[in-house]
């Protein structure tokens, strides 16, 4: 127990190193974008107006103060890790002077559900027929259905969720094509809401399964093909251990074992939003946020988002790791 | 005359992990030497785990001891620094290991160990140089190049693997070889070819070899001296007849009652 | 070496196929040297064509030959892919090995440098690249910035396998066999990760072209380079989907997907190559 | 299933905000810069201002007095503007809105930094005062006679705060101002926090607002919506979803005119589009080197072949200018028109001979163009025809351009001409990419007949940074438009005033908005300073903009190229009585701008 | 008596395939043999000589590129007879692990990394055994007393035991359905000599404790003389001589086998022991007519050009070669 704890502390340390790397090569990247945000501003304030160029000039000066650009580099620098420590991200710079936390947390449970909830349909689903594919090697259905899968993988995402959208939403329309929930509907744990966030979430869901398939179920099937021709494997059929069984608890129990690595990082990445997907189905979320962001010159929400999915991914490849010993019992700790 | 090899109050002791640095040590304050008076065959004795592969992996120099000195021809293996220095160790030292099997890339085909070594080791410096050296060397352990060139592992059995990785040792004509085990995984009559290989390879080549097994009785017929261990420590050494015939150590003892006689039926 | 690849060919259906389909879309991308039409202009053929003669697949709302300026554009999109996936195969290829073989600071270092990289989130990376580099983030540029975002989560696979490779018996053979690390690495270790680099390699080309395609949508890309992505690009500008303009965006995808299979097949054949373990499970009935 | 919750579609209007998803959805406090969304239905249904000045015809013509009861009083030397104030008018939350409510706001803006519009009060007021409950007086600083264009809007305008909620909201930065109080005759029904919806219903006091005295407002209801993607939005009209697309690509108007038969534009048949009183044009950075040069900018212009232009950024559907006032409006009255006999009599010297570029009947091949493949949707009659399509354009020249060049010190080597000093001639267009997918299509023909012409041209995509590049010079040419005007009323000082050179940065430095060819002319200020002396509806103010017309088309700071048309598609499922070109003129039906709250009381439900 | 396993001229060849050029490794080639019901079956050869071939062709272990050519392996279970190769697949899950079980070479992998050692025997043999679970692991215990280990190896994960723990949990799992037929393919191998020893003595107690068969193979004929009967010796995919373990060893017959039996070493034989000349045969282009004649020292005309018959030439002694019985096969 003594070394899982040893191990535990190197590998809490190695997190935060990371995440400290991380975090200063997006502090350094945002930073070094040509995109003033005080520009931005000016621009967007005065697209359709007509003010005078002395008022800009003063504008210009007001908001440099307001929005805090005005210390030294290496100032803005400390005051960034300062508010990082204390888990704020100091206001946004677009959406003056709402702080970039709120911005992100009233966006992220609606990302999190998507991803979260497609995420878990493509792995399971892509692993299930993965392993199924790789071990029964000869069954036609699963091979018609392998090429279909494979078929969509390598179709660009955008194209995949606007032919959904056509087909659903025009053609033969019986889901909603836009939002996360109707429209108007209070939010709250009712059925109605529930109920309306799920048949909104329908399709997004389905299109980014249907392209996200392919790369669990190639790397399940190659990994299965690996692990058929094991020993134990080998052994179990001679030892007459039904097909079902060594399938399940041999082939599959093995090779879930990188894969559930792959399945950390990809929830990890969740904080990254799925930008097209919510492009296109008008769906709420991170993504949006982050485009928006990037375009307004918003390094404070820019940075925000990228932190937390710095932290993110960085902390559920660590939970893996930690939870690696109990899934493969092989792996020791030092 | 100084030994060839000399190992004095060696000591290897790997962590088991933990805060406070718990260690256990594989091997544990051996010490003998190899080739005082001439080439010698050297038999190390001892059950599983008691630090024989440990023992052979210092003296070839893949793992450093964590105290005492092995020193080869006079020079501290700690002190090989450099490229230079550690191809000139090696072209001394070889090993044979104890898996033929896992002895070769199994994705390579088994005369390009040989080839490199004899280009490395033996100064070929061309393909027919290489072959002929590598040829001479299989020829040595009752093989021939044409059974070997273009093969794979797989598709040779342990007996042969192990005879090609022995083959290979040979190319660089080294002074000591280290033999971790090198018959478990033989017949019979190719333990007699091998273990008889051996001993021409002391007698007429002044090969000096440390031969690692369990296999009492063939380290009784060729060795010159043994050193039986248990859970790294030497518990019985001195000359291989003598103490077979005679062992002292409970042990020792227990070690020779195990061993079975062909003589004794069910 | 020809050799070998004539009997895949022969004997190898995938191999054959995944041939087939590659050698087709590289057909098609050196149609673009003899084009009769240059791809940066527009307006030089008569706009919203359905496929036919002499159009063969139709012209765009923008007036160019959908054929034509296909050809341009899977050349540019393959060699953006290759370039990503080859510098990037570099990379972790070289970090993975390393890092597996040598062990101790070395890899301590290395993999720090990996996880920073495996952690950093992408997108957002990508796109304030394209803010900082703006019009000098030609593609080339950003196949180097997606090489270098794109090697590091395959280094730790490649890692994984040199670690255990380290611990077997033949590495040891080979050190006393004379041959030093380099030769190693690249003679001994390389194939055993070759399988893993093969399909990282398809998915790697896979990925950089869809990312490619993702950021030509969101307008991210230099899009006076025709490549797949900034044909949908523009078609989707141009609201090809319901203006019924189909042939605009269904032939780049129908030319992307077959470059994917076509890649599939050949790693998959590629792998039964390498390893002699499963050649040998060839052939018989 | 209802697409809203508990709102009869039958009684709400569905519109496009453009602005997409309002990232900060729960900020309505607008007088703060950037904070929240505004064309969410905030400008166009909660907010009122003194005045209106339509981009159309108006209502009851293009000036309207709304929190105003007259139009603004200057005293001579424009130095002080009294404003009175109409009576009778209330906030949704039943106080009454009085000349203490403008105190407060401009004191605020006078007090407060970072506001919207505190610079420009700050700039030009030196006090205000209410001598009455609905009357307020201005003190200015300094003579401004279009001190009263800062209350007026055109898009939008200096809005007015009410005073007793921002009394006890503290810092006016810092207040949320959700829910918003009104004066306008919608109120906040509810949003989404995620900023994809915003919902508007009807005041029931709506009577006590400015709008009432046009009638009453037909939808209960008007949501505001994020709509998606090009393809979605014309999906969503396909589908009954939404009622007004903002804008969508020449080709999705296309394909909505041929295959949904309730959808039209502004225009019932070609080119559909709404006209903007923007002037889309080629602007040069006249501080870059080469492009200082007159010739050198006329050469340019010259090469450009509008029709093509047309053809590839509207597929046709562009009203085309060849002069610096948009074609919109009553624009072509006061200045095509007149303008028209001295252009087709405007000679240019390329140093070897002098030539006429202007061709009057430009608009007409356009038509003659279009027509084989359009028919009878293709207007013939010449006042249709200009009014839809423009009038004449610049013929292009190669051969002159080639002189221009030539005179210019240029050179041409093999195919590429080259500068004086022997590098290659480099001009690349800038344009945003996808959020102005018609200007990047318009950007990439001409940079297309550039280089066909031998010079080093293509697009330079900045999308998300051309506010940045275009403010600081960073560019040679860049499509954009530095022309903007009322639309509706011939005064040009709306842009003009900000052309002046005293504006006008150093190269490097950021250039205050408008004048970003950064051109400076000692003619130009002059006309500029007498504009400044004379009053808003001042005939001379005409004729000191034809002035600056005819300098612009000598000096070619910018090649004019179209008005930005903007492809606003109505559906009439659910509502009639949308403004359109033919019979009801009588505003804007881009529902961005502020003047969409008089939309409101045109349209009737469809039975 | 029938026996519980009848091999007939079973020919087993790897078929190997590279681009189209076929190659053919006879590693079994024609062998017939019979083990007895209660009997330690050894088979002895030297390394590649196709022992393992041929007991995996016995246990229908079969995979490509290893391919059955000919000939029969008829089991007796319980009165009912069994063609292997001619039985369907369902035939064979019924028997297998109920009344034939198989130690595979190398048997230290065989069991499940990433399950506890309890699944497997659950796997393996929960279905044969019949008992309800508390009942059957009651049993499985038990069991695994008789090989020396103890229950909590049960929860254990297989890389937490040592190979010696491995190997006797790879013998107890294939006897705890108490088959009539045992195959052990080197079981022995990578154990010390103590470890061996007592797993050697717990092999032979459980057998005869289940009065079940054994083949064992191995090519340590101290191990031979230790624990069989009966004594096979193979040579180049060949059975060259079978007896009773003493017989085999007092009296060999076949040239090979006396080399063989007088070149074992033992503890206190000093003098240098001499080894069979020349190489094994390479089986893909065996030598013609008596395989082992390249290195006999009796090797005659008649050896290079046909086959010896394998007969017997004592009674339960079958031997192949013309200088003890002059017969060829037709
Ligand atoms: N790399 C290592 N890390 C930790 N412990 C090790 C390592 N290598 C060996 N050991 C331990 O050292 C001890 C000696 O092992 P070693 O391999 O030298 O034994 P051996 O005598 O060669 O055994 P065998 O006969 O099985 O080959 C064992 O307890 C082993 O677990
Ligand atoms: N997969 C294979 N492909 C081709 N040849 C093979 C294969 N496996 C074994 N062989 C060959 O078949 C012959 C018999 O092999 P087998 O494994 O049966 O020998 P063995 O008697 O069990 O040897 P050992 O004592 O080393 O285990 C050998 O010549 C070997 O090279
Ligand atoms: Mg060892
Ligand atoms: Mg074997």
């Amino acid at each position: 127990m003594k070394s899982y704890a040893a191990y535990l502390i190197r590998r809490f340390g190695q997190f935060v190193l990371v995440v400290f790397i991380g975090m200063n090569i997006a502090y350094i990247v945002t930073h070094a974008t040509p995109i003033d945000p005080v520009e931005q501003s000016i621009a967007a304030a005065t697209a359709f107006g007509s003010t005078s160029p002395e008022a800009i000039g003063l504008m210009r000066e007001s908001l440099r103060e307001l929005y805090g650009l005005k210390g030294t580099a290496w100032e803005q620098y400390i005051g960034f890790w300062k508010r990082v420590v204390t888990l704020d991200f100091g206001p946004s710079l677009s959406a003056f002077p709402t702080p970039v936390s709120s911005l992100i947390w009233r966006a992220l449970p609606w990302t999190a559900g998507l991803l979260l909830v497609s995420t878990t349909i493509t792995w399971v689903l892509g692993n299930l027929l993965g392993g199924l594919a790789g071990y029964l090697r000869d069954n036609r259905t699963l091979r018609v259905t392998g090429l279909l899968v494979m078929g969509f993988h390598p179709i660009p995402y955008y194209i995949v969720a606007l032919l959904i959208l056509i087909v659903f939403g025009y053609v033969w329309p019986v889901l909603p094509i836009t939002g996360g929930a109707q429209m108007n509907l209070a939010r709250g744990w009712n059925l109605d809401f529930v109920a309306s966030v799920v048949k909104h979430s329908v399709l997004p869901v389905l299109s980014l399964v249907l392209v996200g398939l392919g790369g669990w179920f190639m790397g399940m099937r190659s990994l299965v093909s690996n692990i058929v021709s094991e020993d134990y494997v080998v052994y179990a059929e001679l030892g007459g251990v039904p097909q079902s069984r060594i399938l399940r608890s041999y082939v599959m129990r093995n090779a879930l074992v990188p894969q559930v690595t792959g399945l950390a990082m990809s929830l990890g990445g969740i904080f990254n939003g799925a930008i097209i997907t919510e492009q296109v189905f008008g769906y709420p979320g991170i993504g949006a946020l982050l485009i928006d962001a990037v375009h307004a010159g918003d390094y404070s929400l820019v940075l925000g988002l990228t932190s937390v999915s710095i932290v993110a991914v960085s902390l559920s490849v660590l939970l893996i790791d930690m939870l690696y010993p109990l899934l493969d019992p092989r792996v020791k700790v030092s | 005359m100084t030994s060839l090899l000399e190992l004095r109050n060696v000591v290897r002791t790997y962590a088991k992990g933990g805060l406070f640095g718990r260690s256990a040590r594989a091997v544990d304050d051996v010490s003998f030497s190899v080739g005082g008076s001439g080439p010698e065959i050297l038999a190390i004795i001892g059950e599983s785990g008691s630090g024989k592969t440990t023992l052979a992996r210092m003296i070839l120099g893949t793992v450093r001891a964590s105290g005492g000195s092995i020193r080869f021809k006079d020079m501290d293996l700690a002190d090989i620094k450099g490229r230079g220095q550690r191809m000139d160790f090696m072209r001394q030292v070889q090993p044979i290991f104890q898996n033929p099997f896992e002895a070769f890339n199994p994705l390579k085909r088994l005369d390009r160990y040989l080839f490199m070594t004899a280009r490395h080791f033996a100064g070929a410096r061309d393909d027919t140089a290489a072959e002929a050296a590598s040829d001479a060397a299989l020829r040595k352990v009752g093989l021939s190049l044409a059974e070997v060139k273009g093969r794979f592992p797989h598709e040779m059995s342990g007996g042969q693997l192990q005879r090609v990785a022995i083959a290979r040792a040979l190319i660089a004509s080294p002074l000591l070889l280290v033999a971790d085990e090198p018959v478990s995984m033989v017949d019979a009559s190719l333990r007699t070819a091998i273990v008889n290989l051996f001993r021409k390879l002391r007698d007429e080549m002044g090969v000096s070899i440390i031969y690692i097994t369990h296999d009492l009785a063939t380290a009784y017929s060729i060795s010159d001296r043994v050193v039986i261990m248990r859970r790294g420590v030497v518990v019985e050494a001195g000359d291989a007849r003598a103490t077979l015939d005679n062992p002292q150590h409970p042990y020792s003892i227990e070690l020779k009652n195990a061993v079975l006689s062909p003589d004794t039926g069910p | 070496m020809w050799k070998i690849l004539r009997d895949l060919l022969k004997h190898n259906r995938g191999f054959a196929v995944g041939v087939f389909l590659l050698g087709f879309v590289v057909v098609i991308g050196a149609l673009s040297f003899v084009s009769p039409y240059s791809p940066i202009d527009s307006y030089v053929v008569a706009p919203d064509m359905p496929p036919g003669w002499p159009h063969v697949l139709g012209t765009t709302s923008r007036g160019q030959d959908v054929f034509w300026l296909l050809t341009f554009a899977i050349r540019n999109t393959l060699a953006f892919g290759m370039l990503v996936a080859v510098i990037s195969r570099l990379l972790s290829l070289t970090i993975g090995l390393v890092a597996g073989y040598a062990g101790g600071w070395v890899d301590r270092v290395l993999m720090s440098v990996n996880d920073t990289f495996i952690v950093i989130p992408l997108f957002p990376i990508l796109v304030l690249f394209y803010f900082v580099m703006r019009d000098k983030m030609s593609w080339a540029a950003l196949a180097g910035v997606m090489a270098c975002l794109g090697w590091a989560y395959d280094a730790r696979l490649i890692r994984a396998v040199a670690m255990s490779l380290r611990t077997r018996e033949f590495t040891e053979t080979s050190i006393f066999s004379g041959m030093s690390m380099p030769q190693i690495l690249v003679k001994e270790h390389l194939p055993y990760v070759m399988p893993i680099v093969f399909s990282t390699t398809m998915n790697n080309i896979n990925w950089s072209i869809g990312l490619e395609v993702t950021l030509s949508v969101l307008g991210f890309t230099d899009i006076n380079t025709p490549t797949i992505g900034s044909m949908i690009y523009w078609a989707n500008q141009h609201t090809a989907m319901v203006a019924g303009v189909w042939w605009w965006i269904a032939f780049p995808v129908a030319l992307v997907v077959m470059t994917f299979i076509g890649l599939f097949l050949l790693a998959v054949s590629m792998n039964e190559f390498i390893d002699p373990r499963s050649r040998l499970g060839r052939g018989t009935p | 299933q209802e697409l809203i919750s508990n709102v009869p579609r039958k009684e709400t209007l569905i519109v496009e905000n453009p602005e997409g998803t309002i990232k900060n959805a729960g900020w309505f406090n607008i007088w703060a810069i950037n904070a929240g969304g505004q064309s969410t239905g905030l400008h166009q249904l909660a907010m009122d201002a003194f005045w209106y000045i339509d981009p159309e015809r108006g209502i009851d013509g293009v000036w309207d007095n709304s929190l105003a009861s007259d139009k603004p009083i200057y005293n001579k030397d424009f130095t002080e503007m009294t404003v009175k104030l109409r009576k009778g008018i209330f906030w949704s939350d039943g106080v009454e809105f009085t000349a203490a409510d403008v105190v407060y706001t401009v004191q605020t803006h006078l007090d407060t930094k970072g506001l919207r519009w505190s610079a420009p009060i700050q700039v030009n007021v030196a006090s205000i005062s209410a001598p009455d409950p609905y009357t307020v007086v201005f003190k200015l600083k300094k003579p401004n006679s279009r001190f009263h264009a800062l209350f007026t809007v055109r898009w939008n305008a200096m809005w007015m705060m009410p005073k007793h909620v921002f009394e006890k909201a503290g810092d006016p930065l810092k207040f949320a101002f959700n829910p918003p109080v009104s004066l306008g005759a919608y109120t906040l029904n509810s949003f989404d926090p995620n900023g994809k919806w915003f919902i508007w219903q009807k005041r029931e006091d709506w009577k006590r607002t400015t709008l009432a005295r046009f009638g009453e407002p037909g939808p209960k209801y008007v949501a505001y919506v994020d709509a998606g993607p090009p393809d979605k939005r014309v999906i969503a009209q396909m589908n009954h979803q939404l009622d007004i697309i903002h804008d969508t690509s020449p080709e999705g108007m296309f394909t909505m005119a041929k295959q949904a038969k309730f959808s039209h534009g502004w225009f019932s048949g070609f080119p559909y589009a709404h006209p903007d009183p923007t002037l889309a044009a080629v602007i040069f950075n006249t501080q870059n080197e080469y492009l200082k040069n007159r010739d050198v900018r006329w050469a340019l212009a010259l090469l450009v072949d509008i029709k093509a232009v047309s053809m590839a950024s509207y597929r046709g559907a562009a009203t085309i200018s060849a002069i610096g006032v948009p074609p919109t409006g009553t624009h072509p009255e006061y200045y095509h028109g007149p303008i028209e006999p001295w252009l087709k009599t405007f000679e240019i010297d390329t140093g070897k001979r002098k030539i006429k570029p202007y061709d009057p009947s430009i608009g007409k091949q356009v038509t003659d163009m279009l027509r084989p493949t359009l028919g009878d949707q293709i207007p013939t009659k010449p006042e249709e025809v200009a009014k839809a399509f423009g009038m004449g354009w610049w013929k292009p020249d190669p051969q002159a351009a080639t002189e221009l060049l030539e005179r210019a010190g240029f050179k041409k080597v093999g195919a590429q001409w080259m500068t004086p000093d022997g590098k290659p001639f480099s001009v690349k267009i800038t344009v945003e990419g996808e959020s102005r997918p018609v200007m990047t299509r318009a950007g990439s023909m001409v940079a297309q007949q550039w280089r066909q012409f031998g010079i080093d041209s293509g697009t330079v995509v900045a999308q998300g940074t051309l506010a940045d590049r275009r403010a600081a010079g960073d560019f040679d040419a860049i499509i954009s438009w530095s022309v903007e005007t009322w639309g509706g009323h011939p005064d040009l000082s709306y842009f003009l005033d900000s052309w002046h050179s005293q504006f006008v940065a150093p190269p490097g430095q950021p250039q205050p908005p408008r004048n970003w060819q950064r051109w400076t002319n000692p003619e130009l200020d002059k006309i500029i300073e007498q504009v400044r002396g004379v009053g808003f509806d001042d005939p001379k103010g005409v004729e000191l903009g034809r002035d600056y017309v005819k300098l612009a088309v000598r000096e070619m700071p910018s090649i004019p190229l179209m008005s930005y048309n903007v492809f606003t598609v109505m559906d009439d499922t659910y509502w009639t009585g949308y403004p359109n070109a033919a019979t009801a003129p009588y505003t804007d039906p881009v529902p961005n701008w502020a003047n969409t709250k008089y939309m409101m009381v045109k349209l009737k439900p469809k039975q | 008596m029938t026996p519980v396993v009848a091999v007939n001229q079973l020919r087993a060849y790897y078929q190997t395939q590279q681009f189209g050029v076929q190659r053919d490794v006879r590693a079994v080639d024609d062998v017939s043999l019979q083990v007895m019901p209660n009997e330690i079956y050894g088979l002895a050869g030297e390394s590649s000589c196709g022992k393992s071939t041929l007991i995996k062709t016995i246990a229908g272990a079969i995979r490509p590129p290893l391919t059955v050519q000919g000939g029969s392996v008829v089991f007796n279970f319980a009165g009912q007879s069994l063609d292997l190769y001619k039985a369907g697949p369902q035939a064979l899950q019924s028997i297998r692990w109920k009344h034939l079980s198989y130690v595979m070479q190398g048997s230290m992998g065989v069991l499940n990394p990433v399950r506890r050692v309890r699944h497997s025997f659950i796997d393996f043999a929960f279905r044969h055994i019949g008992q309800p679970m508390p009942a059957f692991m009651e049993t499985v215990t038990q069991h695994l007393a008789r090989v020396k280990l103890g229950p909590e190896v049960l929860q254990a994960f297989p890389h937490e035991l040592s190979g010696g723990m491995r190997q006797r949990l790879a013998i107890a799992l294939a006897t705890v359905c108490k088959p009539e037929l045992i195959i052990a393919d080197e079981p022995t191998t990578a154990l010390d000599v103590i470890v061996q020893k007592s797993v050697l003595g717990m092999i032979r107690e459980v057998q005869r404790e289940l009065g079940s068969s054994l083949i064992f193979v191995t090519h340590d004929m101290a191990v031979h003389a230790h624990l069989c009967d009966r004594l096979g010796v193979m040579y180049a995919g060949r059975l060259i001589e079978e007896g009773a373990t003493k017989d085999v060893f007092s009296r060999p017959r076949h040239p090979y086998t006396t080399h063989l039996i007088a070149s074992l070493p033992r503890i206190g034989k000093t003098a240098s022991i001499k080894a069979l000349e020349g190489a094994p045969p390479n089986l893909a282009d065996p030598p013609k007519g008596c395989r082992f004649h390249p290195r006999c020292p009796l090797a005659m005309d008649v050896c290079r050009q046909q086959v010896p018959a394998f007969a017997e030439v004592a009674p339960g002694h079958r031997v192949a070669c013309f200088a003890v019985n002059p017969v060829a096969v037709e």
